[in-house]
């Protein structure tokens, strides 16, 4: 196995899949970049944090399209290339444009085939970048995940590491139901090993990193290296943590999370998202129901507060979980008594 | 272009089979029989058919809320939508979309779509992907004059000039968009001509003339199955009901919709053009009016008769396939 | 008190705040109706579930306010209009028509006063109409309060009934923060009795419809008669139930609901909209965590499946939470043994 | 319009100052010292002023990205901005916001704006609040030439027709939209052009010209002012940087900027075009720099220097109220 960027292990992604079948292409702003302007030079970005670099040079502008600063078009339009029978991959720079395109997913990608009674199929990626990390402020760092996961009709796939970058990329591109693929910004030049060739994550399957019997840790996406941070100062003080990411938030893995809770009795789930309504909150109403006679302890949730996310670095610091935020919690779920 | 005798019959029943389709709705609505929000497309007849009978079903077409013209127009069948509007389980949609969500993918048609603005954008990626295979496929999106003041169809347009997609913007300019006067909403009060600054052709006609109708979609479409890229083509019609059934449209004019029906009947504009150009008898028509009505009589009957989706129905079609399932 | 319907609750409270303060204006599409158009009647709708009626030919047309088919800029304006020192009231017909003006929701309004470090305030009110009833199938029936309630920044008002129809929007429009307001379709000729004059409900303040010992009902919006139709029937079972209508979802009472659960020890969360991030998991989510010593069985959610709206009755039926799965779920946590 | 001597130092000033700040900012930011993205206006300057001479506190502006120039010519302080930048607790914003949500509305400056297209609206909303009070006021619409197809512009641009707000939609044509061409992105390549098709006066001038900016912009603010509804302006410009910190431009030709800065610089074009007409010196000019790059200096010293915001600022201006608090 190769050591690879996140950022990398996308690129290869794209790069298998657009080899492998001919009907995905990718559209957004600066996708290529350098359509237009002075220079000559026809890929001038390769995308803004250069996840799709290379494909225009091999794939040609028919498949990888550059377009105007239109997200509900962005998105639209490939809602209507996956209609008509291709495999788009869509790109929302910012998670946070969801804002100006969100009729096109919720309303239309996510509700064809129930709408039109199973007679269709919109396989179409959006893919996103979300998350705090850098300093980006209130209208380039948010998370909203939980949003997309409040919809039916629609997938949510959030890597957190560049191997399930790449293989729930490309379960995503092959699956024929819509995904909202959330790419986390600080994670990007994350290096991990990641295997070669054709590699596929299922959704829907989530990923215990580590076993113990004390406490389960479920997180999300950034928000997994910060747990592990956490598990160490736990450990030290021999708290044993059970460590779970979901890979998917929908579909969700309810079965690997019940099953540790019955294991260790205890809960925390860390999510960078608002707090209400959020993903951790979701996880967690669904561990007081299943598992209630499992539960020894309060669940905590631990996320960023009900606020919008600041600029300033010693703000953006405290807005973000963090691993000792993470270990507190734990720690008291283990120190609790009823 | 001359059209043949075939085709002028076929334009015809096509533009009857929605007149008495959406007059025999009206009837059946106040049985309280039929669920829902249901949007009549009497009086437009002429530009569906009009624009649908220059494609064919490797093309596609996008509708709105006022969907059952074009959706007839583009080949669904008429006994599946008629039973989807009653909501039943063999209707087009299993009972799941309704009037306002009617669609036939394997027939080009996109689906009739509930807000305005949301069809456009997606008529723009079926252009693109004909574009990207080489068909020759051609997209139409339909929209009304309040949907062309919705920023998504902007969009649309500029990009669509941008990637020079096969696509044609049809407005059916029918005067209102719900309770509120297109005389008003569109600030230029010139659709077409907004359009036309976007850089792509664009032209306004009659609406309830199907021989104009045609004759300009037909130039639009040739254009775009040539990759001469997008076109704008502005009708003006008038719908012969309210915006959805139950409206009492308190702003027209009293007598505007008999006035129309007088003056604007596609359907009889179209009579008087064949007649009088001896291309079609009266009697030929009549025939075609009878099997109409007598296909409409049997698509309520049967609508009525077919059973309902059952619960378990609710939880499938979200997903073709979902880890866990759907709870 | 006069008995009022939920629409002339509502009617009335626009009415008395334009009266009261100049500043208050509406604009939306056919808020009054009839501008354009060949009948020369100015107000032909008044909104088109009627709700605004009256206000045009009594407050004008600089007032009240008809749009064309622009839902970004109809609460955009309404953004500038708050920012330069108005009361402005945004009509969304439907609230599933926040897709095509998400950005100005999520992105402005709830973030100016934040961005800005406090020195701004956005006094908006975005009124729109959720929920099931009408057959309106996927795109005009869907709920998503809980979209916007996971928004810092913004608060999120759903009456029940229409005395906090009246009360709650009086409240909203005085409020110098963003409120978004969410009026439920089959609820608008619903009859109940309402205080005449000035009327205001505080924002964060349940109400506890009915008192009970085992175990604690919350419901939202139209919710609230379905659960009380439960009530019912499970006091037929001897079954005594603590019925909190929270009308705010943001903020949020939680003391009402921790306090009810640590007297019952019991809780259903009653939610029309999906399960996934809902508000019904969010309640159960701090309950789970806030007061888990009391609880004395699973924390229970009804909501609608994670599916679209469809379309045809049998299945708006069968998707919408009912009494009968209300009455069964408390009767299950009322069941439970440990 | 001739304008006074006070006038024209004050405008150059102002030009200056935006210059300064943003060349200071490009230096200082390979500190590392300032977090986030940062997109300077160099270059642009003769736009942000030109309109904004002609507005006063009760004029309303909103910005986009791109924000320094626009604050800085509608009187945003100086200081507080570039405190702000630096994400200290007594800049603009308390650090909050940081470069693209500087915004000082008690000077009617209502943001800059991180969305592409996410000011028009608001500033729509603020002309139709200054003609419900009939205070003549009127408000300006900062957007890039990419900004121009983003739907909610255009959704402004009709709605502000229809309502006849005293709103001016000022395009900033800088060429580029990122790493993309105006000249692929607008399809049309005519910006005015198409917003003349919304049924507006609309127009296009040199964007390096204060003295053409000006004018133009004073003709729309008086027709404005007057009742006489919206107008748009598009300038063509050029920025000196790339589109944030740090961009390594490879969609532009090598030697652009270099040209640019010899032939569309708004300072020299300005300084050249009053000294030719004795309008001012040169030594006036001169003075007027020198104190800009004092404060400018004191400016970078002072927010080097501030206090960064505590932990618990992180809760406060959520909202102004809230039952509970926040949590
Ligand atoms: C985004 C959105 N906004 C508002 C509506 C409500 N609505 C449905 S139809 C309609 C009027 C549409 O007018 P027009 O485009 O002229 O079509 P027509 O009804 O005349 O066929 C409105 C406002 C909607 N369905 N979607
Ligand atoms: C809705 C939205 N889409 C995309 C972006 C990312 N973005 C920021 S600036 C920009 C280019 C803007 O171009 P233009 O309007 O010409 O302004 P300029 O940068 O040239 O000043 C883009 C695509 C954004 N901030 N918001
Ligand atoms: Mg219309
Ligand atoms: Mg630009």
């Amino acid at each position: 196995m190769a050591v690879k960027t996140y950022r990398e292990a996308l690129n290869e992604a794209l790069h298998l899949e657009f080899e492998r079948d001919e009907n995905v292409v990718i559209l957004g702003e600066d996708v290529s970049g350098g359509a237009g302007g002075t220079s000559g030079e026809r890929e001038a970005s390769g995308g803004i944090f250069g996840v799709s670099a290379g494909l225009l040079p091999r794939f040609g502008e028919a498949r990888v399209i550059d377009t105007p600063i239109s997200e509900s078009n962005i998105v639209g339009a490939a809602n209507g290339l996956a209609l008509a029978g291709k495999r788009p991959i869509a790109e929302l720079m910012f998670a946070d444009f969801i804002g100006v395109s969100f009729d096109q997913i919720i309303n239309q990608a996510a509700k064809f085939r129930y709408m039109f009674g199973g007679r269709t199929r919109c396989p179409v990626v959006i893919r996103t970048t979300y998350g705090t990390g850098m300093n980006a402020a209130a209208q380039h760092s948010q998370a909203l995940y939980p949003v997309i996961t409040h919809i039916p009709g629609i997938k949510v796939a959030i890597p957190s590491n560049p191997a399930d970058a790449k293989g729930l990329l490309i379960t995503a591109i092959r699956d024929d139901d819509p995904v909202m693929f959330f790419e986390h910004k600080a994670l990007y030049g994350k290096k991990g090993e990641v295997p070669e060739g054709e590699y596929l994550v299922p959704f829907g399957k989530a990923n215990i990193l580590a076993e113990g019997d004390d406490v389960t840790i479920v997180a999300i996406g950034r928000m997994v290296h910060f747990a592990e941070k956490a598990m160490k100062t736990l450990a030290k003080d021999g708290i044993g943590v059970e460590l779970i990411d979901p890979r998917t938030t929908s579909p969700l893995d309810e079965e690997a999370i019940l099953d540790s809770v019955e294991k260790t009795g205890r809960l925390v789930v860390v999510d960078e998202a608002n707090p209400r309504c959020s993903v951790a909150r979701d996880i967690a109403a669904i561990v007081a129901d299943k598992a209630f006679s499992s539960l020894r302890a309060p669940i905590k949730c631990v996320t960023a507060p009900h606020t919008p996310v600041p600029f300033a670095r010693e703000l953006e610091f405290a807005y973000t979980p963090s691993p000792d935020k993470i270990a507190a919690a734990a720690k008291a779920t283990v120190e609790f008594a009823a | 272009m001359q059209l043949s005798r075939e085709e002028l019959l076929r334009a015809y029943r096509q533009m009857k089979t929605i007149r008495e389709f959406e007059e025999r709705l009206h009837v059946e609505i106040t049985t309280g029989e039929i669920a829902g929000f249901t949007h009549l497309y009497a009086g437009q007849e002429a530009v569906a058919v009009g624009v649908c009978e220059n494609l064919n079903d490797s093309d596609y077409i996008i509708s709105t809320h006022r969907g059952h013209g074009h959706c007839i127009a583009k080949g669904c069948d008429v006994k599946g939508m008629m039973k989807e509007i009653y909501g039943r389980k063999d209707g087009l949609c299993g009972g799941k979309g309704g009037s306002m969500h009617i669609a036939d993918v394997s027939k080009g048609m996109l689906g009739a779509n509930g807000i305005v603005g949301g069809g456009p954008p997606i008529a723009l990626g079926a252009a693109m992907a004909a574009k990207i295979d080489g068909t020759g496929a051609v997209s139409v999106a339909f929209g009304g004059d309040g949907s062309c003041n919705q920023g998504t169809v902007f969009e649309a347009m500029n990009m669509a000039v941008v990637l020079q997609s096969p696509i044609i913007f049809v407005f059916e300019n029918n005067g209102y968009s719900e309770h509120t006067g297109a005389d008003y909403a569109v600030g230029s009060g010139d659709i077409a001509g907004r359009a036309a600054g976007f850089g792509m052709p664009a032209a306004c006609g009659d609406g309830s003339d199907f021989f104009e109708v045609h004759a300009m979609t037909r130039e639009a479409v040739e254009r775009a199955r040539d990759g001469g890229g997008p076109t704008t083509l502005e009708f003006k019609t008038t719908r012969f009901f309210g915006h959805f059934e139950g409206d009492p449209q308190r702003y027209r004019a009293k007598d505007e919709v008999k006035k129309h029906r007088e003056t604007m009947d596609a359907l009889k504009i179209f009579r008087d053009k064949v007649t009088k150009a001896k291309l079609l008898t009266k009697k030929a028509m009549d025939e075609i009016d009878a099997e109409v009505l007598k296909l409409i009589d049997e698509a309520v009957e049967e609508a009525r008769a077919a059973p309902p989706p059952t619960p378990d129905d609710l939880l499938t079609d979200v997903y073709i396939s979902y880890e866990g399932g759907i709870q």
